[in-house]
């Protein structure tokens, strides 16, 4: 266990705790869009993805890289997209005709 | 006075001014993805929400492209715009009763991402990396492919290009096990000898096939549990690869993602009263085919769209239960014309929401929201079961399960225990489903043969849109 | 596999066995304490909280006590055996209503311990330290001694060896901001030159004399509000002692206590309708002993203990709302006989529990549970405030404010806008009181002037146990 | 800011995030309780008044050490007990006499 790897336990820790506080308050309402929020938002592999893409280090890592750029970027803007399409619908009162 | 200090501190450290920048991006990243998940928790915040997750996802963009080890633009310019044509559509194009295909292929891309930046992290520094980091790719790979060939499995299941059915075979789990055990052996032996590079192909293959194993057994209609299982998979594969970057943010955003993915499948689990076990090992669905045989015996009240329009129109308050025949008939806008239609002749109608109807959790409320019902009128289950008796007419469009009186009282029916809407105590039930044929769990449904019960057989979309016909005085023979 | 990777890595990193086994026991601890919040939620969960906290104490002391730094450890036993003897006593021999002082006096000795800690550690490593450690040592230092003197005033205000009376003077404002500024000041510069530790004294006496200047204008009534706070501010400094010692538990737990402390501050003010500004600046106490006066003139209809136990006997339904009044005369057991020999009768009675009846949030909770009372006869204000019109008697023992109708509707009054207990709604008002004069916000109560109530002069404690006795049949005369 | 200090700054702001959802449900019924509760965690300083108590760096750095102990561990004791205290008086059904 060194320094690095302590503090990334406590980080996982800590958010998967957070995680499971803040989901448990979305209402069954909200439970699909929830389902494509959260797949946009771990998309953040696109961040790994990126680097490796970017950092020229052979030619089969930069091919690698910019295939899981491109996939995780898919789900970047299609999981924001439809949840916003989704969260749209949902409206208290009549719509005025 | 602390920025006084970081300056200071930037001399004798020699971090540079963007690796400051970088670090805050990521930070201020990391909490617009809490705001993001707790904004969503209201349908008033909801928007909100997607806003501040999209700062956040901005922000990690920006942050990572100014890092020093990005030399090199064109390919993820390239890649970036190829992503974005195939997310676009993905999202914009998609019909709503196509989310639960559109979310298994989307986790299948998020997994591939991670598998192919663990695979080329191993091939690169694998044998300088620390025990600790080849641990956390080890993670990061098996997680990665299979929920990346599970979850194009639940995708085809979803989509029609496999069956639904399950496919069983004697010694499944053992010959399941043995191939994940293999993988994780493999994994642990490349992490302690990490210069066997020739055993990764290994390892990736094993876990490809584990990942369509892993789901053969599975029924099509238990599909949404999987896929927020796998959901979970991707996120905390997203986690692995930040213990292995040592990189927080993508800790952070793989957590919140690993925890939604077990919540909801937990949820959908206890809805049904069914064990995690029972979903992953059962083979659900190979009974349901079988056991709908002898119901058409026993009689029946069917009656007409006219009928059913007046006595609609003759009650005091009605209450529509939908089901996932509403969702496949796609019959979501004639049930909002017809909620229209009655609502103006001042009848009180309401929606009873039953947490698994459907087969997505929250399937029913995106689709009437779709069709611009007002959530205020979507009624939770626990809320409104006590309003039945006071109720004149329960309407089921397309649900069966979830009405099915046996779940609370017959010890031997696979749906014991599970939570279920009352529309028995209703003074009158009206079903709308084509046939006689039994629901997701494949249980008869006594429901159905009550004295109160009318059978209003047809296609849900054909038969409501023929009785909103008949309340606007528009008869079908015109 | 991940343990195997952890010893391999110990020959190389040169961490020992012990040191990792300190890592973990605080993480485990961490985790202990944050179920402990967790499990807090909720009163049948909540003892198992302690548990999970004094388990994470637990571990957190032993990492500790087996650090490598750690030589001596005879000044260590002696001082625990000194903290054990003065904790234990002040745990358990303490009354209930004296809950508030125990509480700032802790915070005040919590705070001490961060100071000298902060201290210490500029003045043996002031010259190696890190800017980022200096700053943290900062606001460790600083938020130590201006809580720990704060929270001895407090102590003394609601303890009494203080006038609880607001103390202000012109100019008080710009005096105290003048001090708190200065001590930032020299803090700051002491980060950047770090060899000037003779401003260090300075520092450390201006902190002091400014928690005490900053509790001298707040009346002690509001001294419940800036507890909350200055526990807020003890948190905040634990965990500024984690940045500066680089100890992510520290961080941890001073980070729970700091939003804690923060939550219910807000909740506070909330419920009383005032804003952190005028707590803190406001001198609220001062107008609240010189409105009371021009009251008497209005008449009101007393009665006599024999009456009242007659009245509540004869009725179905009995909401008691107490109030300070009750916990200052220790009424709450004598109040458990009344509900005891009302409910043997067959009448119905509720306890109505305003956010901030009393003197601490929750106050009402803890003393009526203390005596017994079964905590779902507990009703909150918001759930209770529509059953009044259908009560027969609402008995208001020792409250004031919380029953103030003006808060409802006069909008010049103190505390409009305040959510209050409809007692003015219920059939017969009853109030408990030793006279007429004004509650904490110092301001007339017209509930005491309707047609429909009945005041019941005399010690809430006396009062009650008259009225108990004469239900028993025991009368006073005998 | 250098790594250990971003290392902190998340689990910090984790831990608040953490500490706001998981305190605001608590009940109101056990804010007192509440109270007493934090006020023994944040007693945490004990961690850092044993470390200067125990490591002999200095004769006046022990003194105040231990007087930091002797502070930070009344908390912790006195914390707890007061906090059990209070909840075992919180019962749902009439105690049987
Ligand atoms: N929501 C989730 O997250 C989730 C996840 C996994 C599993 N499930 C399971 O799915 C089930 C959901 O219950 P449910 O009551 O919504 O559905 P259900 O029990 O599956 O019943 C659906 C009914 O709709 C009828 N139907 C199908 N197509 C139709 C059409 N075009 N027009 C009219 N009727 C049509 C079918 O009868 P006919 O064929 O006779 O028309 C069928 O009986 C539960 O058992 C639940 O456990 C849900
Ligand atoms: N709970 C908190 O956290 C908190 C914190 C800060 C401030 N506050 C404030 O405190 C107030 C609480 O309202 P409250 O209605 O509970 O109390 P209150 O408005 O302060 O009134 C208490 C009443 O009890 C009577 N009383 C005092 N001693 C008594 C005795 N021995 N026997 C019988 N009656 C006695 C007093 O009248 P007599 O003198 O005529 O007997 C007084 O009118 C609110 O204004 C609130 O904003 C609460």
């Amino acid at each position: 266990m060194d320094d690095s790897l302590t503090n990334s336990l406590y980080v996982f820790v800590l958010a998967a705790f957070l995680g499971y506080q803040v989901i448990s308050r979305v209402s069954v309402l909200l439970h699909t869009p929830l389902m494509s929020l959260t797949n946009a938002i771990a998309a953040i592999s696109l961040v790994g993805s990126l680097i490796l893409a970017g950092s020229a280090q052979a030619p089969y890592a930069t091919v690698m890289g910019a295939v899981a750029v491109a996939a995780s970027f898919a789900n970047v803007v299609g999981g924001f997209l439809i949840t916003d399409r989704m969260l749209k619908m949902f409206k208290t009162r009549e719509p005025a005709k | 006075m602390s920025l006084l200090a970081t300056v200071a501190e930037e001399a004798v450290s020699g971090r540079t001014t963007v690796e400051n920048f970088i670090d805050f991006a990521y930070l201020i990243s990391a909490i617009g993805f809490i705001m993001s998940l707790k904004w969503l928790s209201h349908p008033s915040t909801a928007r909100k929400g997607v806003k501040a997750g999209e700062i956040g996802m901005l922000l990690a963009i920006i942050g990572t492209l100014m890092k020093h080890e990005i030399v090199e633009y064109r390919w993820i310019a390239i890649a970036l715009v190829i992503g974005a044509a195939g997310g676009v559509p993905l999202a914009l194009l998609m019909k709503m009763t196509a989310v639960p295909q559109r979310t298994a292929f989307s986790h299948a891309l998020g997994a591939l991402a991670a598998g192919l930046v663990g695979t080329a992290e191993f091939y690169l520094h694998g044998d300088t990396l620390s025990k600790v980091a080849l641990t956390a790719i080890g993670f990061e790979v098996v997680l990665g492919y299979l929920t990346f060939t599970g979850s194009l499995m639940a995708f085809g299941k979803l989509q029609g290009f496999i069956t639904g059915k399950p496919i069983l075979y004697p010694g499944q789990n053992f010959v399941n096990l043995g191939i994940f055990g293999a993988s994780v052996a493999i994994a642990g032996y490349l992490v302690v000898n990490p210069t066997a590079a020739h055993l990764f192909p290994w390892l990736i293959a094993l876990t490809l096939v584990f990942g369509v194993f892993l789901i053969i057994p599975i029924g099509g209609a238990d599909m949404p549990t999987v896929i927020a299982l796998l959901n979970g998979y991707a996120g905390l594969s997203a986690s692995a690869m930040g213990f292995a970057l040592d990189n927080k943010l993508l800790i952070i955003a793989g957590a919140l993602d690993g925890t939604s993915g077990l919540i909801l499948s937990i949820i959908m689990c206890k809805a049904m009263n069914r064990s995690f076990t029972n979903v992953l090992f059962g083979g659900f669905g190979a009974v349901a085919q079988s056991k709908s045989g002898a119901v058409e015996e026993r009689s029946v009240r069917s009656i007409s769209p006219e009928e059913t329009a007046q006595m609609l129109e003759n009650s005091d308050s009605v209450i529509i239960i939908p089901g996932y025949g509403m969702a496949v008939s796609q019959a979501q806008h004639k049930v909002r014309e017809l909620y229209d239609a009655l609502s103006k002749r001042g009848v009180d109608v309401r929606f009873a929401i039953h947490p698994v109807a459907g087969r997505m959790p929250g399937h029913m409320n995106v689709l009437l929201a779709e069709a611009d019902i007002p959530y205020d009128r979507l009624i939770d289950m626990d809320e409104i079961n006590s309003e039945f008796p006071q109720t004149d007419v329960a309407l089921v469009i397309g649900a069966n399960d979830v009405v099915n009186p046996s779940a609370r009282t017959d010890k031997t029916s696979p749906i014991y225990g599970m939570p279920i809407l009352n529309a028995d105590a209703a003074q009158t039930v009206m079903v709308v489903k084509r046939g006689m044929s039994a629901g997701f769990a494949g249980v008869e449904n006594d429901l159905f043969f009550m004295d109160k019960t009318m059978m209003l057989f047809g296609d849900a979309k054909g038969y409501i849109a023929d009785v909103v016909k008949e309340l606007s005085g528009v008869h079908a023979g015109h």
